[in-house]
Parts: structure tokens; C-alpha cells; sequence
């Protein structure tokens, strides 16, 4: 089933042991959306989103992601998909710098992105030479999104990416998105932070009991 | 293009791991001297000389294969302490290139360990190594050190995910690499002219150790993405 | 697809519940019947041994026992592989995998402790430093290590995909054991081997005895691995009650708290 | 110096290594507020809070907490005090209601208090007996809440508490607060969620670069 | 009262430490096979019965020291991985009933293990206990039990805090504990009536040992508190 659709998930059905986090979920995604899920707490939301990953196997149903199916042909998406989940995947004992450095090396991006990235989410100059281990929560969450911003992902899947990022931030944030969608990536975003990923949001989500409740616009 | 890819992965991972080592010199300023200080305490609870040196081998390869569960364990914690390896993996790295990558730290750091330990033997055990059985213990070395790795690194991606890793680890890592335990022990026997051995006697078991490593290395090559996978 | 597949072949009750309660059924008396005749032949009919006297008896459930453990490993291999080369297979495998490593252990441990039984009364000690008994041990620990790594829970295709690697390893160190003999002997210049194997002399009840041992304990080994793979099936909502029912429950749940 | 005051810190300093955390901060928190710290990433409100949990050593000035030096009596203020930090301070091998029931134990509260804690955060029931390393971040969240409140502090001090609760959760969180004001406690917390703790607080400080800005009502 | 309540925190710790363990079976599934597994190297590295049964004794406590690294470093994660030592720092819990309980649940754990471990030397290494040297070897289990566990919670909690501490714990322990490895090894064997020992020389090596637990244990007990505080 061949659509124009970043994400196309059916009947998708996620076990933890015998736990069905997800239990059977439809949804689609198009392409430069910035979808908001949003649901109590233990709805799903996170576990959608390490689905679309690629991070948690689908026990049943389907799910297409950049028109692959993730059961067979994950390793054709991942790498154009960009995951920011409550850990930040930081390596402690380098320096801001050096982590942004290692996954710039990785996808061949080069140098300067790195510090435009550095700039960008304002831990440059004496930040970016501290240990991550260092660092204050926020300057932390700061730096993966440094390093998520260097792989210029198509899919970006966040959870929770606003929190424990200041005011500031969290504009900036918002901005790098947007952009992001400007030249053609979607985004699917989970947050708790109604008042501003609701205005950030084109279209919003109600994820609960492992399903989508109603897709309001 | 994809094994150059992998190549390429695993010169950046395994540069980052010896970047960190070289930050924080844990295996220089912990490991080597807690390796050294096995090596005294068991010259300490044999306390016989003769006894000692004719045992020599298997203390260093058992020195070494302890400090191999320390050495891994660090090796891992750095890539999931803050979901680093969750990370890789979504961005598809390559998991070859980072079974590689690990693997090939690994080696570097175990084979300075072992230099010392080697040396620590013939200080504190009194073994000698004609220049004859030199190439002979190197090349053990060599081959051991690579089979170690690459058992370090399979079991090491594998525990990583899950809970209660620092004691999973050992369990399963140790059945694994007694051969290479056994194997090590006899050439460096060997080489070391003990327990009756002469240095001839040590080339076949540096073939076993070569065919196990070449077997994990393959294996770990082909299977580690099943086992970082989920 | 994992799900699909899953579907259709557990759900169906036939699939799992109809076939194999009538041939587990039929397996089941076979094994009885046979273990039967093993314990009657081996306890009373054949003669004792020469030199090892009544002792040689225990061999009607050593051998077998480690044959069978031999082969349930196999068997692990062998779906473990299925599991990890097929596109898309079904978790069947993998209880296929769990339930036969199960009775494997259980086996070793019988061929272990029937082993060292045998050395007390032969040798006079339990244990000897022969390289087919440590490498026992080793292949031992090996699969209580796999089973380990099962029982950690997560997704069922985390805990498939993880063992079943481990499994395909460790089914490498069988050949080692069964050769550890031949192999320590050429490598190892002052061989410790303290038994040339199977020199047990052996007249014809004897052997067929032994053989119907061997048999007896495939049927059980069998009989095991078809109920305990339905057990673990039965464990992983797999089952399609199960997991609607799973299902059913988790979307009336809201958190309590639902806009 | 006795005062009245829950805290009374002045020209505190803490260090990291060489780097200054808290550079010299004076203030004081009166009994019954709920004091809100904001500020940049890095600002320096953790480290405070930590400060006055008696977790990071004061390097010079003086800080006394509910009428004791820290320096000198940290024992005695301990108790005494509740400390939500960024982790959870769980254990991931023991059910919900194992976690909050060892804190019961171990401050002697009843079980009954227990279930309550666990009913409050909407964590009873089914959830109660999950083992907390299979829960989701906000179920998480709320059991570390429902060990703190069974704890009955005098002086609350949180960082970023609302971190992964849903809108339920946090409307819950808020009326713990108000209510453990409203019998005696007092509450220090730092957020980013400026929209509703401005609401909750009866005072915002103002917290940079490892001082107080300003003490805006 | 003090001491009362302090006994109550140990009570509730260990009740915890011994609850998790019963949950998650580690020392059960994954530490005895390990250190049985450990054993068997041993005894086929070294492969000479003779020589086996005389250094029995030192073998069972090697085992046992790697696996006490092992165990303790589970018992302070369970601590760390979330900030739960943090937690009762801050809840002003006291340390000595911490450090209690947690020695308490290792004391426990460790004792399982060398019950098992001198089983195993029993039938592995063919070592003979008489009635009359049952009670030493068991006073001798029971005094170097209580000093490794006191040193164990001790350099855990230290420790725990620190990064790398997967590294830097076993370098820390290992010199702290190699008095109680040698007395218990000379006890054990002179328990074993191996390497020339008779019984009645065990008894003053049981007296360093539980010398040795005493200073350990008073030790933890005021020193604890200045541990885990940084
Ligand atoms: C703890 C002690 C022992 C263990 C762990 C053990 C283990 C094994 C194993 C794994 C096998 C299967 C070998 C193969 O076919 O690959 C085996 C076979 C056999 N064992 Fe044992 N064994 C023990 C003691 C003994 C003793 C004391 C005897 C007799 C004196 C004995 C006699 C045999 C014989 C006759 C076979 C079948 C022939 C062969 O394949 O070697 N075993 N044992
Ligand atoms: N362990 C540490 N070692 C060295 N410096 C540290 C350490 N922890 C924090 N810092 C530094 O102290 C400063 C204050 O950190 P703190 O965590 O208090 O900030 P914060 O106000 O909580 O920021 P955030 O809003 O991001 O949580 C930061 O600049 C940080 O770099
Ligand atoms: N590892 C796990 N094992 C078992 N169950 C799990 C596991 N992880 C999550 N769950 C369950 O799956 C459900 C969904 O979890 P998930 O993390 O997706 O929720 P969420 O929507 O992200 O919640 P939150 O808003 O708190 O982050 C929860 O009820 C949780 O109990
Ligand atoms: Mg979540
Ligand atoms: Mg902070």
C-alpha cells in the first residue's frame, strides 16, 4: 500500500510482555506536517514514536515510514529519520563540541555545520569546551538537539523535546522546527506543553489507552 | 561502498572510545593496576616459587581475562548510560562498523594491558622468554587479544539493553571465552618453557585461538545488528 | 508479517491445541512405555559389568541423557537460525527455541548429576579433570546463561531476536564437547584423560537397551517441548483471546485523566 | 543569626571544580510561600536547590535551612526536608507501591498513607503493582511525587516537578502543593513552565548566572 | 533511641536489597553459576589433582572475591541508577542503618554463595572435611563474610558517587580485601588438612579475620555518613 505518506501505520499493535502499549493504531502522517500527539500519561505516545523509530518491533498490524515497511526495510529509513527520546544519548566524559563532532563525523557533515548547530541551540564558546557531565539539565538537552540538527533528518520524531529547555530555547526550538518543515522534513512531536506545541502544531492528536482517539485538526 | 562504509563508522566509533579513554585513563590508572595487583595477590596465595613459575601463564591470561569483564563493562556503560547506543542505533549506523569500532578498542586497550601484565610475569614470577618463543608469545597475544574482543563486544552490545547487565555479563561472557583462557595459558606455557612445555607445543593452540577469533569475529560481523536491534 | 503469521498459526486452536494434544498424547505413551521397559531391562534383565558391576547400569541414563540434551540444543540452533534468517517469522520459533533449550538443561543436569553418580562408583570421586566433563560444565552454563537472557522480558520479539543469536553461537561448543576428548589429545601433550570413552564392553541387551534408552528419552524430550511451547505460548498473549482481550482492556484505559 | 525564615542564605557560593555555580547568593524564604526560581539554562537553579537540600557543600557565605546552619546541623534539617531532583531516585525492579512503601517504612507512615499517595497520583489499582522499570516517564514521575508526599516534608524543594506529567497530573501536583502550604510547609521550586507556576507561586525570583536578579512579588 | 532507629533503616534496607534479589534472582541464576563456572577454570587451568586439592582452599575465596565485585557492584547500582542513594541522602536517612542494611542483604547473598562454592570444592577438588573442622570452616565462612560485606557497602558507597565507577570499584577494594582473602584461604585450608595444615592452625587466621570484620564494621558505621555525603 504505496502512499505519498511520510507515515502510514495500521492497525498497529506494540507488545511490552504481554502488555499492549499500543493496541492497534491507524494513523498517517503527510508530508510537512507537524503532528502533536498529546495524552495522559502512559497513553502511548512515547512508544509510537520508538515505533516509527524503528526502535520497538511491531508485534501486528502494519506501519510504512517513508514508504518503507519497518518490518522488512527498516534499515532504508533510519537514517532519514531523526529520534530525540527522554535520554539525550550524550557521551559524558567529552565535551559539547566533541559529541556534536562524533555524529557530524558519522553522517559526513562538516566542521562549520557543527558549530552553526553549536551557535544555534547557544552553547558555543566556553559551553561547547565543558564535559557534558557538566553540564545543567538544560544545556544537556541543548546539545543533543545540536546533534540532531547536524543530521538534517527528513522524519524528525521528538518526545517531550521542550522540557527542561528555558524560554529561550524553547523559541529557538520552535523556530529550527519550523524551518526544518520550511525545507521539506515533517516533524511528529509529543508533548505535555499544550499552550505552545498547540500553536507550534498543524494538526493534533488525541493518543490514549494505545490508540488515537479523534485526530482534530 | 558499504564495507568502506563500515570501515569508515568503525574508525569514528573506535576513535571516539580511545578519545574517552584518553579523557578519563581509566584503563591506564585503574585497570592495569588492578590487573598488576591480581598478579601480586595470587604470587601471594601460592606463595611458592617453583609452583609460580610453572603456573605463570594461566595467571596472566586469568589476570587479564578479569580485567577483560571490568575493560567491556566501561566499554558499554559509556554507550548507555545516557542511551547513546539507542541513538546509533536510530540514526542507522552501520552496526557493523560499530561492532568494528568497539571491537578495535578493545584490542588496543587489552593488548597494553597484557603487555604489562606479560611483563609484570616475568618480574614478579621470574619466567624468561628466549628471543626464539618471543614471536611465538606475540603472536598468542595477538590472536587471543582479538578473540577476546570480539567475545567482549558480542556480549558486551548484547547485555546492553537490558536490565541487571553488570552481573548478566560475566555469566554469559565467561563460558564463551574459556577456550580462549585455556588456549592463551598453553602457549604462553609454551613460550614461557613451563610446566613442560616447549615452545613447538605452543603453535596449535595459537591456531585454535586464531580459528575462535576468526569465528567470533565473523559471527559478531554478521550478528550484531540482531543484537543491538530492539 | 510477525503478526500475521502469529495469527494464523497459533490462533487457529488446531494449530497448536487440536495436533498436538493427540500426538503429544500418542508421544506421551510411547515415552512411558518405552522409559517402562528401559527401567525393567536396565535394572534387571541386563547383566552387570565385569569390572564396574551394577554400577554400569547408570549408563541406560546418562548417555541418553546427554545425547538428548545434545539434541535439544540442536533443535534451539536450528529454529533459533530459522528465527534469525526468515524475512518475517513467526514467534513460534522462538518458543520452539525456549522450550526445547529448557529441556536441554534439564537433560544436562540429569547427565551431570548421573555422570558424577557413575565417576563416585567407578573413579571413587564425582569428578575428574577430563576435558568432556569441564567442557560439560561450560555447555551447561552456556544455555543456563541463554535462559537467562529469555527470562528478561521486554518485547517478544526483543527476547526472540537477542537469544536466538546466543543460541546460534552456543550451538558451536557442542561439537567441542563431543570432541574435547580427540581434540585435548592432539593438542594437549600430557593428556589427563582418564577414560577412554565408550569402552564399556557391551553385550546386545546391552546395547539395544541402551538405545531404547535413547529412544525413550526423544519421546520425552518430545512430549516436553510440545507442552512447555504451549505453555510459553499460552504466556506470550499470543494466544488470539489474549491478546484481544489485552487489547480490549488497554483502550478502555484513559489514565484516569482524558480531555 | 536566627530568623524566622525557612531559608536564609547569604552571599552563598558554590563550586564545581573552579567554576562557581552559585555565585554569592543572598536571599530568603519565608514561611508559607511558594517561592518560584527562574532563569536561563545553566542559571544555577538546581545547584540551589541541591544547595539547600544540603547535597552540594556550601564553599563560602552562610545558608541556614529551617533555623539550622547547614554547614554545621545538616543533620538535623534533613528530615525535615523534600527534594524532587531530575532523577526519580526508583527502584526499577520493585512495583510502584514496593517503592513508596519503603519510604513509608522508612518514615514510619502507615500504609494507609501509602494508598492514598498512590491513589492521589493516579497510580493505583492496576499500575500499583507494575514494576516501575516497565512504567512510562510520567508514571514514573508520579511515583517519586507519591514518595514525597508520604513524607510529609516541612520544606518542599522541587526541580522542574512538572517535568512529564500530563495536564491531570499537574493540576494535581499543583494541589498537593497548595495544600501542604496550606498546612505548614513552605515550597521552593524551579521551572520552565512559566505560564502555570507564575499561577502556583506566591513569589518569582529571578535567577542568573548564579545570582538572584531580582525579587519581583 | 538512635541505635534503635538505626536498626529499623537497616531492617527496611536489607528488607529491600533481599526483596529485589528475590525479585530478580541474581545471585541465584546468575552469580553461583558464574563463580561455580570460575571454579572449574580454575581447576582445569591448573589441571593436576594433587596441586588442586592444596590450593582449594585459595580457589573457593578467589571465586568468591570475584564474584563479591560483581555483587556489590549490582547492589550500589540498584542505588545509583536513579538517584535513590541521592534521595535517602537527602531524606536524611541514617547513614549507619544504610550502611547496615546493605551489608546485611550482601552478608546474606555472599553466604549463599560460599555455601555453594565449598560444595563445589568438595566434589570438584575432592577436598575432605572432618566433623571436628566443620565448625572452623563455618566460623571462618561467617567472620570473612561480615569483613567483605563491611568493605564491600563500604567502597560501594564510596564508590557510587564518582563516574567510572564500574572501573574504579574493584581497584579500590581489592588491596582493602586481600588480608581477609589470605586468612580465610590459610583457615580454609587448614579446615581441609591441606598444604601441611592442621585444624587447630586455622583458628588464629579466623581470629584476623574477624579482627579484621570488627575494624571494618566500626569503621563503616562511623564513616559511612561522610562516604556518601560527597
Ligand atoms: C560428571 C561426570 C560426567 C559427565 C559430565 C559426562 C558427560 C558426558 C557427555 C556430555 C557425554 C556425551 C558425549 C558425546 O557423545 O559427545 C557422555 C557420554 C558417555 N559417558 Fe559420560 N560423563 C560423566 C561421567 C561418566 C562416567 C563416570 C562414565 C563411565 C565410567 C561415563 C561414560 C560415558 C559413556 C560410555 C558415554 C557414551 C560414549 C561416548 O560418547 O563417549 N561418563 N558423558
Ligand atoms: N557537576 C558539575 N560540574 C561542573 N559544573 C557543573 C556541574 N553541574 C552544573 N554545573 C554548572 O553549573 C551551572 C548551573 O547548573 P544548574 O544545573 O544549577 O543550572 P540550572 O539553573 O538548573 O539549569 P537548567 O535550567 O538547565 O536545569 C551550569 O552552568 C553548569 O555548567
Ligand atoms: N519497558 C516496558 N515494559 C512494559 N510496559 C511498558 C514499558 N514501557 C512502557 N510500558 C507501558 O506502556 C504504556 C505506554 O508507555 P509510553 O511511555 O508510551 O507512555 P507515554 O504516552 O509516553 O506516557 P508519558 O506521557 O508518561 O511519557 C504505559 O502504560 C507503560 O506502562
Ligand atoms: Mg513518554
Ligand atoms: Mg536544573
Amino acid at each position: 500500500m504505496k502512499t505519498g505518506n511520510i507515515v502510514e501505520m495500521h492497525d498497529a499493535v506494540v507488545v511490552y510482555g504481554d502488555f499492549p502499549a499500543l493496541a492497534g493504531m491507524t494513523f498517517s502522517v503527510r508530508k510537512g506536517e507537524i503532528l502533536l500527539l498529546q495524552g495522559p500519561n502512559g497513553a502511548g505516545k512515547s512508544t509510537l514514536l520508538r515505533t516509527c523509530a524503528g526502535l520497538t518491533p511491531i508485534f501486528r498490524g502494519t506501519a510504512e515510514v517513508l514508504g518503507h515497511d519497518l518490518r522488512t526495510e527498516r534499515d532504508l529509513v533510519r537514517h532519514r529519520v531523526g529520534f530525540l527520546g527522554h535520554s539525550n544519548g550524550l557521551f559524558s566524559d567529552l565535551t559539547i563540541r566533541e559529541n556534536v563532532m562524533f555524529w557530524s563525523r558519522l553522517v559526513d557533515a562538516g566542521d562549520d555545520e557543527t558549530e552553526a548547530a553549536l551557535e544555534r541551540m547557544g552553547i558555543g564558546g566556553r559551553l561547547a569546551d565543558l564535559r557534558v557531565g557538566e553540564l545543567s539539565a538544560g544545556q544537556k538537552r541543548r546539545c543533543s538537539l545540536a546533534n540532531l540538527v547536524v543530521r538534517r533528518a527528513e522524519l524528525w520524531l521528538l518526545d517531550e523535546p521542550h522540557a527542561g529547555l528555558d524560554g529561550g530555547g524553547r523559541d529557538e526550538l520552535d523556530a529550527i522546527l519550523r524551518q526544518a518543515v520550511a525545507s521539506g522534513a515533517t516533524v511528529i512531536l509529543a508533548s505535555h506543553e499544550l499552550e505552545r506545541t498547540r500553536q507550534l502544531a498543524t494538526r493534533v492528536v488525541q493518543v490514549s489507552g494505545g490508540q488515537i482517539l479523534d485526530a482534530s485538526l | 561502498m558499504k564495507s568502506q562504509s563500515t570501515l569508515r563508522i568503525a574508525r569514528v566509533v573506535a576513535g571516539k572510545d580511545l578519545q574517552i579513554e584518553f579523557r578519563s585513563h581509566v584503563v591506564i590508572n585503574r585497570i592495569v593496576p588492578f590487573a598488576a595487583l591480581v598478579m601480586v595477590m595470587f604470587a601471594f596465595a601460592l606463595d611458592d616459587d617453583l609452583l609460580l613459575a610453572r603456573v605463570a601463564g594461566g595467571l596472566v591470561w586469568l589476570a587479564t581475562l578479569f580485567s577483560l569483564f571490568i575493560i567491556v563493562q566501561r566499554s558499554f556503560a559509556i554507550e548507555t548510560a545516557d542511551g547513546a547506543l539507542d541513538a546509533l542505533r536510530v540514526a542507522g549506523v552501520n552496526p557493523a562498523g560499530i561492532f568494528l569500532g568497539k571491537a578495535l578498542a578493545l584490542v588496543v586497550q587489552l593488548f597494553l594491558l597484557e603487555i604489562t601484565l606479560i611483563g609484570a610475569a616475568i618480574v614478579l614470577y621470574r619466567v624468561h622468554v628466549e628471543p626464539s618463543s618471543a614471536v611465538l608469545l606475540v603472536t598468542c597475544m595477538f590472536c587471543a587479544t582479538l578473540g577476546l574482543a570480539f567475545v567482549g563486544t558480542i556480549f558486551g552490545g548484547l547485555a546492553a539493553g537490558m536490565r541487571g547487565r553488570e552481573t548478566l555479563l560475566p555469566l554469559l561472557m565467561l563460558p564463551a571465552i574459556a577456550p580462549v583462557l585455556i588456549g592463551a595459558t598453553k602457549a604462553t606455557e609454551a613460550a614461557f618453557n613451563t610446566s613442560g612445555m616447549v615452545t613447538s607445543e605452543g603453535w596449535p593452540w595459537v591456531g585454535l585461538l586464531a580459528v575462535f577469533a576468526a569465528v567470533f569475529g565473523v559471527g559478531g560481523l554478521s550478528a550484531f545488528s540482531s543484537l543491538i536491534e530492539e | 508479517m510477525y503478526g500475521d503469521n502469529d495469527m494464523n498459526h497459533d490462533s487457529t486452536p488446531d494449530a497448536v491445541g487440536g495436533v498436538a494434544t493427540t500426538t503429544s498424547r500418542t508421544i506421551g505413551v510411547l515415552a512411558i512405555v518405552a522409559m517402562t521397559w528401559v527401567l525393567v531391562s536396565g535394572l534387571f534383565l541386563t547383566p552387570a559389568d565385569i569390572n564396574q558391576g551394577d554400577a554400569v547400569r547408570i549408563m541406560y541414563v546418562h548417555v541418553p541423557t546427554a545425547w538428548i540434551a545434545y539434541l535439544a540444543f540442536i533443535v534451539t540452533g536450528a529454529a533459533s537460525l530459522a528465527w534469525l534468517l526468515k524475512k518475517s517469522p513467526s514467534l513460534a520459533f522462538d518458543r520452539v527455541a525456549g522450550a526445547s533449550a529448557e529441556v536441554g538443561v534439564l537433560f544436562m543436569a540429569m547427565t551431570l548429576i548421573s555422570g558424577s553418580l557413575w565417576g563416585r562408583l567407578t573413579w571413587g570421586t564425582f569428578w575428574v579433570w577430563d576435558p568432556r566433563l569441564t567442557t560439560t560444565a561450560f555447555l551447561f552454563v552456556t544455555y543456563i546463561g541463554y535462559l537467562a537472557v529469555r527470562g528478561l522480558g521486554g518485547s517478544p520479539q526483543q527476547r526472540a531476536q537477542r537469544s536466538a543469536v546466543i543460541a546460534s553461537l552456543a550451538v558451536l561448543e557442542i561439537p567441542l564437547v563431543h570432541f574435547s576428548v580427540v581434540l585435548w589429545r592432539s593438542l594437549h601433550q600430557s593428556a589427563s584423560v582418564l577414560r577412554p570413552d565408550g569402552d564399556v564392553k557391551m553385550d546386545g541387551l546391552m546395547l539395544f537397551t541402551l538405545f531404547s534408552g535413547v529412544l525413550a528419552f526423544t519421546f520425552t524430550f518430545l512430549w516436553l517441548v510440545i507442552h512447555r511451547q504451549r505453555m510459553l505460548l499460552m504466556r506470550d498473549v499470543v494466544g488470539e483471546k489474549g491478546l484481544e482481550a489485552a487489547i480490549r482492556e488497554r483502550r478502555r484505559d484513559h489514565g484516569g485523566v482524558v480531555a
